[in-house]
């Protein structure tokens, strides 16, 4: 190929960029498979209050482990942490404080 | 992803001689570019979570204010559909992943194989939407001006979701209504899922052709890379929004 | 001042007789604003003057030509903290001071007197209690609490009155509640200060307040003949709710008497206060709330009543808890500041001539 | 005034602007709209949001005629509402969101930081085009009906009782907030990404500190603005319900989602004119900026709390007063990085050595006003003073303070100071500080009597109004006109000195930023090498021993 003589500088350049095992992939696919299926049996079982949040909670799982392996971020800068973390803190405040106000309003007509 | 759509062109114009063919003139290393171009894309990534955001503050406001209108109304999706496409997307995700390894180990073939296994994937994915959506359309669950609560008032009269669910009682008339509100969040929700799908895929669509050109697997892989980014983030999405939308309200 | 034109000086006039710095202070809470803004403007007279002065005395005494030669300053912690923590400081003192007018302007007294308010594009109707409604205009008593309900037929729009520095919101679809007791008799600025459309700066209205014995005298000189609630009795039949609620023992709704201000237990175990809101969305969206030993079989009265129907509904409802029998042969004219705006039956007029209205 | 001045002009008789610059590197209009220039598309935005600004203008001039007595007699009310709409829709979205991020921060943060260009230059075009998309879809909207939401959009009116281009002026904010996005984006990928080597953060500029700060309020804010004019366009297209009360909706939820963008946009507003303020008033009292780490973390503190406080807009409108206590406490917060900043500023002065040209004329105006207007706020966020003025004149003069006064100064303050290195040439100093002085005193007789107006109630928004109101309105006008005539020079005087100005040399304020280190105007790719940064911002010290350098070779 033309870019041959080129090869090495890249490598110098990729030095901090970590390739992540096709293994570790394969692993990721299956356990996101298996959060799928856990999260479909959880809702047909009735644990009342508590379905919602295991669905989240497994949703959330499932997230993480995109976000850490499928998308580098467990082998990614601080920077980038940082990135996700704003964006999911932010995230949270819209609809945390904006969910504060509707639950608030009810407060003192029980 | 745009962002490294501009690295592209940069590489087909050549710059200067000192630097690498797919080296912007403006940056002082490749790695610098890369960079780049890869925070650029996380950041883009916190305007589409921003974006999403006030949907599912909606949606979780409604979903309080209405809760028998919304867990009758979710009856109405069908689960296995639900299930498959889930499955569909993350292996989609998978392969996704894969292509941009081969795309690092400058592996041509293989990133082709996983980039149209992708493309395949997310055409699937919207096959099986279209399929939801059809039956919607059918029923009147799209809302505006045609939106029928006739399931909902009497269950009976739909009997295919009435089987599934015998134990549904038919809503009063000013509960059913707010079943519209809703489909809305259902259709805006995954239409805007499935908006940000059809990018990708269009966009994979050209990436293949120049994947067969072996522009990807010269060492230059940030465009498959911020790609890859840009896929997953859909996929999360989908994540949470099955969940929402299909699942919670089934008891 | 002949050189002046006739024309000019006209204007002058009528500018310096029209003119005005500050609004008149006609309710109880007004000075209590009052206090709590003139603190505020002292204290950023204050600090303005303290910036304006360091600008301005820096500027002079380290002019270039008085001071050619500058001195490298890192900062300094202390005056960092110091204009840091002293601005907070006040802030946060008119951050409490506020909330606590906040919460006075927009906590009814049990006693006020409710005064229900429509509004809807451009205009306000008021309801009184006894059945007089006026339009773009609010005749109060002074001395007496006040509690306006407000809700809009339509887009958002906003009561306003400067003089009594008080002003909330009407929102279409739920009721907002705000109260005042005006002091000074007199006739004020009513403003729908919330942007509405066309004709939102003419929305605008008279608050009139009156002695009391004005005040009585207005009410009887502007009564329909049906106070609110006998309205809404009328209505009840008409719609026929009497069909479910009616007090038998075989009633299929539940017995409305003594609801209104009573804690109800709905179906999905949580409790609720049973105020006007919760009276008006049981009327519109029965099926939101059920209550609990019921079935959800009551239907929505939405699109078949307006605002002003639901109103005296809810207003017969409240009144529910009083012997209503005396309601119903109630001369509108009585219901007096003196009686907490309950009736007294004086007889002067038979119940069942005014209209109903929708 | 002091006639001192630390202006220092190359001899005019042999100085030329150097004949190498991104100006003169290619010609043609063409090479102007593909260009992925930084400085290139930084004049394409100065000229783009100037003109917008006097669209604007010629609006606000309108509104003021109106109210100039208390009938309607100039326009009818609808009219009167589509100016006043389509005034503040066109100053915020067009004129102000962009103003000094997209012109001067677009042309300087790549210089100050030491980078050839920003990140993602053919984002910045993009961004540019999308800029004028929005801008001219906007103007079609406005030529052909206006709109008359105000520019608050408020449910349900905007959704469900109006029959203007509702969609259309929408359609063209969700483009526009999308150039804003893009901007935002690259200056943050820039900022953290092409520093030149030694230029470690707090080394940094104010300047890009507070374009860093606007910026993330960008990124994260605008994106909810976006989704939220969708649903508005949604709701009036397919009547879906989402806002309507009649359908089950809550129009308070549109608020709450409207103005969790439109409060941190209000910082991004002011965020980027502080940032010119510190470096002017460093520049002019020679001395470096008192507290930089204050200074440059009140920044990022203004950017964060921006966040947490929007529903002070939302007092009066039936949100739960729990959640007011919340918001009003976290407004307090916020308004205390303000101060900080501005004691900061005034303590710069402190032992300085401080000459009067115009950008500092301009910055003291800045300080003055802003005070006004930010301490004004504080009235609004004090839930109980809010009940009396929210909606009224108080507001606008409120915001007019912060907006006009503040970051309008501010935009001028940089453009004067700048002006030399965007061109090469030296705008006329006697005219601009009269003009300076005639938008100070302009802007305090057009405005100041608003606080008053507010204050006995007028209600904003409104085309007529009770007779005794008259007089101070009729001030207003009066300030109003002198206000247009002090922005009308500079445009004037501007132009002529582009040919006619005295060429000013590379530096001429002696000031230490990188920017001023190379030629004016700048070569294409900024520096010849890329620079190493040595020293810390405004080392007034080091820029006094390079000088000696130069004289003893
Ligand atoms: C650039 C724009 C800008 C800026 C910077 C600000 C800054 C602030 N704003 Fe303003 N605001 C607007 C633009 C802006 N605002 C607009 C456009 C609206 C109206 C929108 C509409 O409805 O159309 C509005 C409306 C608005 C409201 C809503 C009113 C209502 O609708 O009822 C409130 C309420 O809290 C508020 C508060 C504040 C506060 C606390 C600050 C603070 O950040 C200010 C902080 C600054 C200072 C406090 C000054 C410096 C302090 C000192 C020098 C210390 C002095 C010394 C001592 C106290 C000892 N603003
Ligand atoms: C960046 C923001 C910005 C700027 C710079 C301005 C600038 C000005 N504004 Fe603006 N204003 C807003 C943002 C801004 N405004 C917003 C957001 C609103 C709220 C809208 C709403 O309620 O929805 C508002 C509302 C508003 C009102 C209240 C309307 C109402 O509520 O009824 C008024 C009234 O006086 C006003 C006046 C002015 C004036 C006199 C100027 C002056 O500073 C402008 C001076 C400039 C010029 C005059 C241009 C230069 C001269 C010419 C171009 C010559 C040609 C002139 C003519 C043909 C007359 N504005
Ligand atoms: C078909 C029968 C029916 C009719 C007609 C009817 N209601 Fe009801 N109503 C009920 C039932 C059953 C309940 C209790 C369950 C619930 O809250 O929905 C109820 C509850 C209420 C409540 C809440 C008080 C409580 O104790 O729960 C109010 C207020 C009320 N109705 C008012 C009215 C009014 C006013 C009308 C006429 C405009 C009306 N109803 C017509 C059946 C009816
Ligand atoms: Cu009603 Cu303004
Ligand atoms: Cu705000």
């Amino acid at each position: 190929m033309q870019h041959d003589k080129d090869f090495e500088s890249i490598e110098e350049h990729e030095h901090h960029h970590h390739v992540v095992p096709p293994r570790i992939y394969i692993t990721i696919l299956l356990a996101l498979l298996v959060g799928t299926a856990a999260t479909v049996g959880a809702s047909y079982i009735d644990l009342g209050p508590l379905n919602p949040v295991i669905a989240l909670a497994i949703a959330a799982t499932k997230m993480i482990l995109v976000v850490l392996f499928f998308m580098h971020v467990k082998y990614s800068t601080k920077l980038t942490k940082l990135t996700v973390g704003a964006g999911l803190f932010t995230f949270l405040i819209l609809v945390g404080m904006t969910l504060s106000d509707y639950w608030t309003r009810a407060w003192g007509r029980w | 992803m745009s962002d490294s759509q501009v690295v592209v062109h940069g590489a087909a114009e050549g710059a200067h001689h000192e630097h690498l063919p797919y080296q912007r003139h403006h940056f002082e290393t490749y790695a610098q570019q890369s960079d780049a171009t890869n925070f650029a894309m996380w950041l883009f990534l916190l305007t589409e979570v921003m974006f999403f955001g006030g949907l599912f503050t909606a949606y979780l406001i409604y979903r309080n204010w209405y809760y028998p209108a919304f867990v009758e109304a979710s009856h109405q999706l069908d689960i296995f559909w639900g299930t498959a496409n889930t499955a569909v997307l993350i292996t989609s995700s998978f392969t996704m992943a894969m292509g941009v390894w081969c795309a690092e180990m400058k592996k041509q073939g293989a990133l082709v194989l996983c980039l149209v296994l992708t493309f395949i994937l997310g055409l699937g994915f919207l096959g099986i939407k279209t399929i939801e959506y059809k039956e919607k359309i059918e029923k009147h669950h799209v809302p505006g001006f045609h939106y029928s609560v006739q399931s909902f008032v009497n269950p009976s009269s739909d009997p295919e979701v009435h089987k599934k669910n015998p134990e549904d009682k038919p809503l009063p008339y000013d509960m059913a209504r707010h079943t519209e509100i809703y489909f809305f969040l259902y259709f805006a929700m995954t239409g805007m899922h499935a908006l940000h799908m059809i990018i990708g895929i269009a966009l994979l669509g050209f990436m293949i052709v120049r994947a067969r050109a072996g522009a990807y697997t010269t060492g230059h892989v940030t465009y498959v890379e911020n790609f890859g980014l840009y896929w997953h983030f859909v996929d999360i999405i989908w994540i949470y929004l099955f969940p929402l939308l299909y699942l919670i309200s089934r008891h | 001042m002949s050189h002046i034109s006739p024309v000019l000086w006209q204007f002058l006039v009528k500018w310096l007789t029209n003119f005005a710095l500050y609004p008149p202070q006609a309710s109880k809470i007004a000075p209590q604003f009052d206090a709590l803004y003139f603190f505020m403007v002292l204290v950023s007279l204050i600090g303005l003057t303290i910036v304006i002065l360091l600008i301005t005395s820096f500027s002079i005494m380290y002019r270039q030509k008085a001071h050619p030669v500058p001195v490298q300053i890192e900062g300094s912690t202390m005056l960092e903290a110091t204009w840091t923590i002293i601005p907070l400081g006040l802030f946060l003192i008119m951050f409490v001071w506020g909330a606590l007018i906040y919460f006075r302007v927009y906590t009814p007294p049990a006693n006020a007197m409710n005064i229900y308010v429509v509004g809807k594009q451009w205009m306000w109707k008021a309801e009184h209690p006894g059945g007089q409604h006026e339009i773009n205009s609010l005749h109060i008593p002074t001395g007496r609490a006040i509690q306006l309900t407000l809700i809009s037929q339509d887009v958002f729009h906003s009561f306003s009155i400067p003089a009594f520095r008080v002003k909330r919101e009407a929102i279409p679809g739920r009721y907002t509640t705000v109260w005042f007791e005006a002091t000074t008799p007199g006739t004020y600025h009513l403003f729908c200060t919330q942007y509405c459309g066309t004709d939102h700066s003419h929305m605008i209205g008279d608050i009139v307040v009156l002695t009391p014995d004005d005040y009585k005298r207005w009410l009887a000189t502007s009564t329909s003949g049906a106070s609110l609630a006998q309205n809404g009795e009328r209505l009840f039949a008409s719609l026929s709710c009497t069909a479910c609620h009616n007090a038998r023992p075989d009633a299929r709704g539940p017995n409305l008497a003594n609801v209104y201000g009573s804690k109800l237990t709905l179906a999905n175990g949580q409790s609720q206060l049973a105020d006007e809101a919760f009276l008006r969305d049981a009327i519109l969206n029965p099926s939101q709330h059920v209550t609990q030993g019921f079935a959800p079989i009551m239907p929505t009265y939405q699109g078949q009543v307006s605002e002003d129907g639901v109103i005296a509904l809810v207003e017969y409802i409240k009144q529910l808890n009083s012997d209503y029998r005396i309601q119903q042969t109630t001369n509108t004219t009585s219901l007096l500041p003196e009686n907490d705006g309950k009736a007294t039956p004086t007889g002067q007029k038979p119940a069942g001539q005014g209209m109903v209205n929708q | 005034m002091s006639t001192a001045t630390i202006v220092s002009l190359p001899d005019q008789s042999t100085a030329r602007i150097p004949r190498m610059n991104f100006m003169s590197k290619e010609k043609g209009l063409l090479s102007w709209l593909l260009t992925g220039d930084h400085k290139r598309i930084a004049m394409l935005y100065l000229v783009s949001i100037t003109f917008f600004f006097f669209i604007g203008g010629a609006m606000a001039g309108l509104i003021r005629l109106e109210l100039l007595t208390p009938q309607s007699d100039l326009m009818a009310t609808d009219t009167y509402n589509k100016v006043f709409s389509m005034h503040g829709i066109v100053m915020i979205f067009f004129f102000l969101v962009p103003s000094v991020p997209a012109t001067i921060g677009n042309f300087l943060i790549p210089i100050m930081i030491g980078a050839k260009d920003l990140a993602l230059p053919k984002i910045n075009l993009l961004s540019w085009y999308l800029y004028m998309a929005a801008g001219m879809l906007g103007l079609y909207a406005m030529a052909t009906g206006g709109v008359d939401t105000g520019w608050t959009f408020t449910t349900p009116l905007s959704t469900h009782y109006l029959n203007t281009n509702v969609i259309t002026t929408g359609l063209a904010i969700f483009i526009a907030g999308f150039s804003s996005i893009f901007t935002g984006l690259n200056f943050i990928v820039t900022i953290h990404k092409m520093r030149c080597p030694g230029m470690t953060w707090f080394r940094l500029p104010l300047f890009v500190w507070s374009n860093y700060a606007a910026s993330i309020l960008m990124v994260l804010g605008t994106p909810v603005l976006a989704i939220t004019l969708v649903l508005v366009v949604l709701e009036r297209t397919a009547g879906i319900g989402v806002f309507d009360p009649a359908k089950g909706g809550d129009p308070l939820l549109f608020q709450h989602l409207f103005w969790f963008y439109s409060h941190p946009a209000v910082y991004i507003m002011i965020l980027p004119g502080m940032g010119v303020i510190s470096e002017t008033v460093s520049t002019f009292s020679r001395k470096r900026v008192f507290g930089y780490t204050a200074v440059a973390f009140s920044s990022v503190a203004i950017a964060v709390f921006g966040f947490f406080v929007w529903a002070h807009h939302m007092f009066i409108m039936g949100i739960s007063n729990y959640s007011m206590l919340v918001f009003s406490l976290l407004t307090m917060l916020v308004a205390v990085p303000s101060a900080i900043k501005i004691f900061n500023w005034a303590f710069t002065l402190y032992k300085g050595s401080i000459t009067f040209e115009t950008p500092m004329l301009y910055s003291f105006g800045f300080m003055g006003l802003f005070t006004i207007g930010g301490l004004t706020g504080v009235f609004l966020a004090s839930s109980g003073t809010d009940i009396h003025l929210t909606e009224t004149y108080f507001i606008v003069a409120h915001f007019h303070f912060v907006m006009v006064g503040g970051m309008l100064m501010a935009f001028l303050a940089g453009v004067h100071f700048w002006w030399p290195k965007m061109t090469g040439r030296m705008y006329p100093e006697k005219i601009s500080q009269l003009a300076a002085l005639v938008t100070f005193i302009g802007f305090n007789f057009t405005f100041f009597p608003q606080f008053i107006l507010g204050t006995l109630g007028m209600p904003r928004r409104y085309a007529t109004y009770p007779p005794e109101f008259q007089v101070l309105n009729v001030f207003s006008t009066a300030g109003a006109t002198i206000l247009g005539v002090g922005y009308l020079l500079p445009i004037l005087y501007l132009t002529w000195s582009l040919k006619y100005g005295e060429i000013a040399g590379d530096n001429p304020w002696q000031a230490t930023g990188l920017e001023w280190q190379i030629q004016s105007p700048p070569l294409t790719e900024n520096f010849p090498a890329i620079p190493i940064m040595d020293h810390e911002a405004y080392d007034y010290e080091w820029l006094e021993g390079q000088k000696e350098k130069v004289a003893s070779v």
